[in-house]
């Protein structure tokens, strides 16, 4: 134990562990100090000026975020000094910002808001001239609103030390500061990898997913049209949030009969199309042990890492997996063998996802992924566009009377389930690959190893004798320390995977906001969601994927047999180097490979 | 012309004597020594043959008095009064100096004043930073080598060990000349006690007040002098790596600096085994790229790493976690120049110059409505009213003066009231201005106060980094509420937006920028009040810059030359050849060229 | 490109695999794009891909680098630069003056190119040379003691020239 | 074995003797002022002045470059140092001045009051 030290807050006298800032001593001590550009996941800025607090011998106000305490230091945190320079640091921020919230896509959902209202501001007394940008449209997946931006950084930081994808930066400076990619390039030529991880940590609406909701709703009610909506795991896992319920409170019941009542005809499973996956990797990963192809093998199920693959290393395209996402293999499936057994026109068909992902949308329109003409999946929303639909049709979420996917395509194991969450994908595979290489069954299913928030995981197992290793990132950035190991020691691991968010798709861009005193990107709260999804798994009888019926089926009915010519089509693809190339820091690339 | 015939002389002296006369001589013998010169001259009949100056202190109190007398720069200390008719006799009649009377101090600091100690404008000064400023040649090592220089350097490797060295910058008082005025010495000590595989050492020449010079005249005249301090503090803490960090804007400097390094590599100054003993340290230069802000130290130190210059919060101080992470000193260059005088001069005389708080001298650029510009250097103690009148030699045109600005857009304008006031870092700051790095600013009559305090706003404001809220937002809003005062919209309550605003953002700002930003409005609105209310209420500018709020009409005057309508960016004036003109209101946009323009008075300004 | 921008950006190339053998070669950033700007007058976007290249520093930070710096140029500049001195003792002695004569003249705003490519009008900060204030440089000249008058016959030469 | 000490004075020694090669005993030494406010006011037309001067023949002078002695306006600045004499001090020394000064200091020994500083 550190030796406690003393500190008083308010003239109050507290023991508290040394080192650290009085930010985090007055959070344990029950002072929740005023915040905005803080963020604990990333580094300090110590830059809007919020959270300052008065600390005895000391001029000037210093940021709480910042200031590390020491041991009979005198803070004050709420005098009126203090109370009126926040309220003005808030009001200034408030007379560069647009200003309509009532039209706006956070509209009570806006940390900026809530702070506003916190600090009391009810008159405006140095309104002025404010900032004017145009907003960028361009990607299918983020769009970027500079007007609405305030400077906190959170994007910036984000983007650069949990992504490492540096697609964004401040550019020009003072009061025409402007956060950018390169250039001031669109987002849609920039290196954005569409992970939509800043638009989590926006407090305001400066970044936002590009809004399919009107589309969707066109399509919901145009009779001529077969509606087929899919959903991925960790929507299940997210949504109640969106509806005041605790966190990891799993509504996959009440979501597929809200989905219904939308107006959707059929209501498939993307963890049905996970299975199907794990099919066709875990047979992909087994030809390679064989010798037939590069090792290690990467997943390829992040739509982020795809674009992240093309754009910072082309070098690995091999080592990646050539199946396409869940979603996309559900899309084929929906348009092709779904389409065959109504016997209906597949351009008939709208084929919608709800997805935990913003780059979804941008894999949607993936020219790669395309077959017979056609696209999968025509539309993406998000977790958080899917509420707000759900919301605006007036349907009691909460209380809606939970109901069943549909078939052929809506049945899924526990290993489906799984998919959410970092290293679900790898338990996954190991549960069917380890089955397909050794005719056994393997016993415990359950691999600890590969679970958790430790953003590099290493596990081994043996298959007949034989040693695999394998390893998990998630987060890009987490993937890249991964992937320059794997540059320098490429022997290292047989079997990779990769996911673009933090946390797994259940961290993923296009989930619901954090709620009122919540941090986005939260360790507790991505625990949870993950929870959710490691009890559906173990409330089934079927937890491997090669034991779910349905998707044994469609192989006798359609396509065979993994990795066969009809797979080869419709479930997977394939990847090229990208323009712009990414850059990785040499710094975050000094990585040292131990034996 | 009139400005040039004030600082020159007709008539050339077969003598000059130079009397030292300092403010807060302890001696204060100056006047009677004066007079009695002056009348055993007359005696001699010898009034016209001899000049006398005053000089300010000399720093050679306990020699003191002292009479200098050139040519020969024969230097004469504990002069009496009863000493003066020998002196006259012997030395001025007879041409033969009083030996008992010579002293011949071999201080380092004061070569300078042997070429221009009899021009009133430098006689007046002290130059310890710029002592070798304009007599040598800074592109020729062998000058500077010449003038002892690197002495101090060899002095500290072979006879103090580092702790001394720390100790005797400590024990000089030495105050960083970068504006904030933290002790020197402290910050030597914390970053010598850190323990670290490395250690940096970084010149802070990264000038950008408006109207300031020191440093870029510093470098240019005298560029070895910032080494040796800086490789004296690389000995004294532990780095073997040294930084400068100059302005792009300042290519001479750069190229001097780059020739001193290049030669002291030559001389082994710098390298390893430095002057054969076991101490290693280099220098290089990293240039600056326009920002102002990045004077501040932790935005220097990112700009040094390549990045955008954003200052960070602190702690972690520099001395701590500075350049790439490392315990890192930094130092301005002013503060530099002063460490060689330190050990050789030797603190307890470098101490015994300025007052309590604040030891040895200041450079300042003076500027702006004064007959004589230029650099000052000045023993802290020295009052305004000197360097403007006695140095500066006051205001031209027969202007009243109505304030100086101090410490550029972090400084404060001080009005006439407080022209008595001592240069020390706190006496600064208690009249409501700062030292900051130099600049000085002196305003007559004919200035806006308020257009003047938007001028520093503007300024501010274009250098803010962004980063933080108060600075980035704030002084724009600042800046909005000055602009519409000064077109003639202020409104009631804008006075009181300013303060509430420019207090917050004094105690609210990330770094220095920000903290200081509205000094000059606050300072102008304390001293200047009735110019805000002025321009607000009655809509009137009393000196005539706000020209928003003005008309321009023409008189009975005009003569009808054309001037007028030829400069006028708007066709707004009218009228034939040799005939009156008019100025027609609505096209008018009050640029006052037409006034300016007007040979004759012509034009009414209201 | 043409030959003689490949000539400039092989010296560039060359120039920046000096600097990454340096220890924290990352550092060099802004010495690097200072050589660029000697080298192209501005930094176009291409030199500033290179150079992310060379120095294995993504492009948006370099972008943030080259904007937040007024010393770079992002656009060509014209045949002469004009910067107004508008430092303090400038301002005081009518540097206004003088700036909004040159950008009546030049019809131009600060920042901005002649549409002839031949004056960009720049401010600058303080030069240095406050005794001869008001000044201006026009690329590595200075001229003082100036007024309206006395500028505009200056700008007026450097067209003849 | 030197020590610091003794390497600088040695240093110091062979410095002042290489100034001396270059004609630092010359009767009269002229500095021009040549830093960036200086330079801007003109001094490097005087200096030429002064080396054209040398370069045709006035002898006994050693010419050097200094810094700012910060007098901004009167520069650009030139002293002509005698050993024995009271430094003189130009001010606003034009190449005309320059000249001037050539002729009838440097080559008169008249110095000329007016443009004193």
């Amino acid at each position: 134990m550190k030796n406690m030290i003393t500190i008083f807050i308010n003239d109050k006298e507290y023991k508290v562990e040394p080192d650290q800032t009085i930010m985090k001593a007055a959070d344990k001590l029950g002072f929740k100090i005023p915040r905005l550009c803080y963020h604990p996941k990333l580094s300090i800025e110590g830059a809007c000026r919020v959270c300052v607090v008065e600390v005895e011998g000391h001029r000037n106000f210093v940021a709480s975020c910042a200031f590390p305490i020491s041991d009979g230091m005198r803070i004050k945190t709420n005098t009126h000094e203090l109370r009126r320079a926040r309220r003005d640091i808030v009001e200034l921020i408030l007379d560069n910002h647009p200003l309509d919230c009532h039209t706006c896509e956070r509209d009570s959902n806006c940390e900026l808001q809530r702070l506003a209202a916190s600090m009391g501001i009810r008159a405006r007394h140095f309104a002025g001239d404010r900032k004017r940008y145009e907003e960028d449209l361009s990607s299918d997946a983020v769009i970027r609103n500079p007007e609405k931006c305030i400077l906190c950084g959170r994007c910036v930081r984000l983007c650069s030390e949990i992504q490492q994808v540096h697609n964004l930066t401040q550019s020009h400076r003072g009061f025409s500061t402007v956060v950018t990619p390169a250039y001031n390039a669109p987002m849609a030529e920039s290196v954005c990898t569409a992970c939509g991880q800043c638009i989590n940590v926006c407090p305001t609406a400066a970044f936002l997913e590009k809004n399919y909701t009107q589309e969707l709703f066109s399509n919901l009610n145009d009779p001529t049209m077969i509606k087929v909506a899919q959903f991925a795991p960790s929507v299940r896992a997210a949504i109640g949030e969106a509806f005041g319920l605790p966190v990891g409170t799993n509504m996959e019941g009440q979501l597929v009969a809200s989905l219904r009542l939308l107006g959707f005809d059929y209501v498939f499973d993307t963890q049905f199309a996970a299975d199907l996956t794990i099919m066709e990797e875990a047979s992909e990963f087994l030809e390679r042990v064989k010798g037939n192809g590069k090792l290690p093998m990467i997943t390829s199920c992040s739509s982020a890492w795809m674009k992240c693959l093309e754009q910072f290393y082309p070098d690995l395209i091999d080592n990646v997996s050539t199946c396409k996402s869940p979603m996309s293999m559900q899309g084929a499936m929906t348009k092709t063998y779904f389409a065959q057994k109504l016997g209906i026109d597949p351009s008939k068909i709208c084929s919608a996802a709800a997805m935990c992902c913003t780059a979804k949308k941008y894999e949607a329109a993936r020219p790669e992924l395309m077959f017979d003409g056609m696209k999968g999946v025509d539309i993406v929303v998000t977790t958080r566009e899917i509420a707000w639909m759900i919301k605006s049709a007036g349907l009691d979420f909460v209380n809606i009377k939970p109901e069943q996917p549909d078939n052929p395509l809506g049945l899924s194991s526990g290993a489906g389930a799984i998919f959410g969450t970092t290293g679900g994908v790898m338990e996954a595979a190991i549960r069917t690959a380890y089955d397909l290489y050794t005719g056994q069954t393997l016993i415990d299913i359950e691999i600890e190893a590969v679970r958790g928030l430790k953003g590099i995981k290493e596990g081994s197992l043996t298959m007949d004798g034989k040693e695999i290793r394998v390893a998990v990132a998630h987060g890009l950035g987490n993937a890249c320390k991964l992937l320059d190991v794997v540059r320098k020691d490429p022997d290292r691991y047989h079997f990779i995977e990769i996911m673009g968010c933090p946390g797994g798709c259940v961290g993923g861009g296009g989930q619901p906001y954090p709620l009122t005193n919540t941090v986005p990107l939260d360790d507790a709260a991505l625990t949870k969601r993950a929870k959710a999804l490691y009890d559906l798994d173990r409330g089934k009888t079927i937890r491997r994927s090669h034991d779910n019926p349905g998707v044994q089926k469609l192989y006798k009915e359609f396509l065979e047999h993994p990795l066969s010519e009809v797979s080869h089509k419709y479930l997977h693809t394939h990847y090229q180097a990208k323009l712009p190339v990414g850059i990785i820091p040499k710094e975050a690339k000094k990585i040292e490979v131990k034996p | 012309m009139d400005d040039l015939k004030k600082g020159m002389e007709v008539t050339e002296a077969k003598f000059k004597l130079t009397l030292c006369d300092g403010t807060a001589c302890i001696h204060k013998h100056s006047k009677e020594l004066l007079l009695a010169v002056e009348s055993e001259l007359d005696k001699h009949g010898l009034r016209q043959a001899v000049k006398i100056n005053l000089s300010g202190c000399l720093g050679m109190c306990k020699d003191g008095p002292i009479l200098i007398v050139n040519p020969g720069f024969v230097m004469y200390g504990g002069v009496r009064v009863e000493d003066v008719p020998e002196i006259v006799q012997s030395h001025l009649v007879d041409n033969k100096a009083v030996t008992r009377l010579i002293i011949s101090p071999d201080y380092l600091y004061n070569r300078f004043f042997r070429v221009f100690g009899d021009v009133d404008f430098f006689g007046r000064q002290m130059r310890i930073c710029l002592r070798n400023c304009g007599i040598i040649d800074p592109e020729n090592i062998d000058d500077y080598l010449a003038l002892r220089g690197y002495e101090a350097l060899a002095k500290a490797l072979e006879m103090m060990t580092p702790q001394e060295v720390v100790d005797e910058v400590k024990k000089s008082g030495l105050r960083g000349r970068g504006g904030a005025g933290f002790s020197t010495g402290l910050k030597w000590e914390f970053t010598a006690k850190q323990v670290s595989d490395r250690k940096y050492v970084i010149c802070n020449a990264d000038e950008g007040d408006p109207g300031a010079f020191m440093d870029r005249s510093a470098i240019e005249g005298d560029p070895h002098t910032v080494l040796e301090g800086m490789i004296i503090a690389g000995y004294a803490i532990g780095a073997s790596k040294g930084v400068v960090y100059i302005r792009a804007e300042y290519p001479l400097a750069i190229k001097r600096l780059e020739k001193a390094i290049a030669a002291a590599r030559e001389h082994n100054l710098l390298g390893s085994g430095i002057l054969g003993s076991n101490f290693d340290f280099d220098i290089e230069i990293r240039l600056g790229a326009g920002a102002f802000v990045c004077g501040e130290e932790t935005a220097l130190i990112h700009s040094i790493e390549g990045s955008r210059g954003m200052p960070r919060p602190r702690p972690p101080y520099p001395s701590v976690s500075g350049l790439f992470g490392k315990p890192t000193l930094i130092n301005n260059v002013e503060t530099w120049a002063n460490i060689p005088v330190i050990l050789l001069d030797g603190a307890d005389w470098f101490s015994s110059i300025g007052t309590e708080t604040s030891k040895g001298t200041k450079v300042f650029a003076l500027a702006g409505k004064v007959h004589n510009t230029g650099l000052v250097e000045v023993p802290m103690g020295t009052t305004l009213r000197e360097i403007i009148y006695d140095i500066g030699g006051g205001i031209p045109k027969g202007k009243m003066f109505k304030a100086v600005q101090t410490g550029g857009p972090s400084g404060g304008c001080l009005p006439e009231q407080y022209l008595d006031t001592q240069i020390d870092y706190e006496s600064l700051a208690k009249a409501g201005s700062i030292m900051g790095s130099g600049g000085m600013i002196v305003i007559d009559e004919d200035a806006c106060m308020v257009s003047l305090a938007r001028f520093f706003i503007e300024f501010t404001q274009d250098e803010s980094c962004g980063k933080c809220t108060p600075c980035r937002e704030g002084t724009k809003r600042m800046y909005d509420i000055l602009t519409r005062i000064t077109e003639g919209k202020g409104r009631p309550g804008d006075i009181e937006l300013l303060e509430r605003l420019g207090g917050m953002i004094k105690r609210a700002s990330l770094c220095g920028l920000g903290q200081s930003a509205p000094n000059p409005v606050l300072s102008t609105i304390k001293n200047f009040r009735e110019e805000y209310e002025e321009h607000i209420h009655a809509k009137t500018c009393r000196a005539g810059q706000c020209t928003a709020m003005l008309s321009f009409t023409v008189n009975e005057k005009c003569i009808g030359c054309g001037a007028c309508k030829r400069v006028c960016p708007v066709a707004a004036v009218e009228g034939a050849r040799r005939e009156k003109h008019r100025i027609l209101p609505d096209k008018c946009i009050r640029c006052g060229q037409c006034y300016e323009a007007c040979k004759f008075d012509a034009i009414t300004r209201a | 490109m043409t030959e003689l921008a490949q000539d400039k950006m092989t010296t560039l190339r060359e120039f920046m695999a000096e600097v990454a053998q340096r220890e924290y070669s990352e550092s060099y950033l802004i010495a690097v794009l200072h050589k660029a700007q000697e080298l192209f007058g501005y930094l176009p976007r291409e030199v500033m891909d290179v150079v992310a290249e060379g120095l294995e520093i993504p492009t948006a930070h370099i972008w943030g680098v080259a904007t937040f710096y007024h010393y770079f140029n992002l656009e060509p500049i014209g045949r002469h630069v004009v910067s107004v001195c508008m430092g303090t003792a400038c301002y005081v002695k009518g540097a206004n003056r003088v700036l909004d004569a040159l950008k009546r003249e030049l019809a131009v705003e600060v920042g901005q190119t002649t549409d002839d490519r031949l004056f960009t009008l720049q401010e600058a900060r303080c030069l240095g040379a406050c005794g001869i204030a008001p000044v201006i440089m026009i690329d590595d000249k200075i001229y003082g003691e100036l007024d309206s008058e006395k500028v505009i016959e200056i700008i007026r030469q450097h067209r003849r020239l | 074995m030197l020590t610091p000490m003794q390497i600088i004075k040695n240093k110091r020694a062979e410095a002042v003797h290489r100034i001396i090669g270059k004609g630092y005993l010359s009767t009269r030494r002229v500095y021009v002022g040549m830093a960036t406010c200086e330079i801007a006011a003109g001094s490097k037309d005087v200096m030429q002045v002064f080396r054209q001067a040398i370069a045709d023949g006035v002898t006994d002078v050693y010419l050097s470059q200094k810094g700012c002695a910060g007098r901004c306006n009167l520069e650009p600045t030139v002293e002509v140092i005698e050993e024995g004499k009271i430094p003189v001090k130009y001010g606003r020394v034009s190449p005309q001045r320059a000249r001037d000064i050539v002729e009838r200091h440097l080559k008169k020994g008249e110095v000329i009051t007016e443009w004193m500083i």
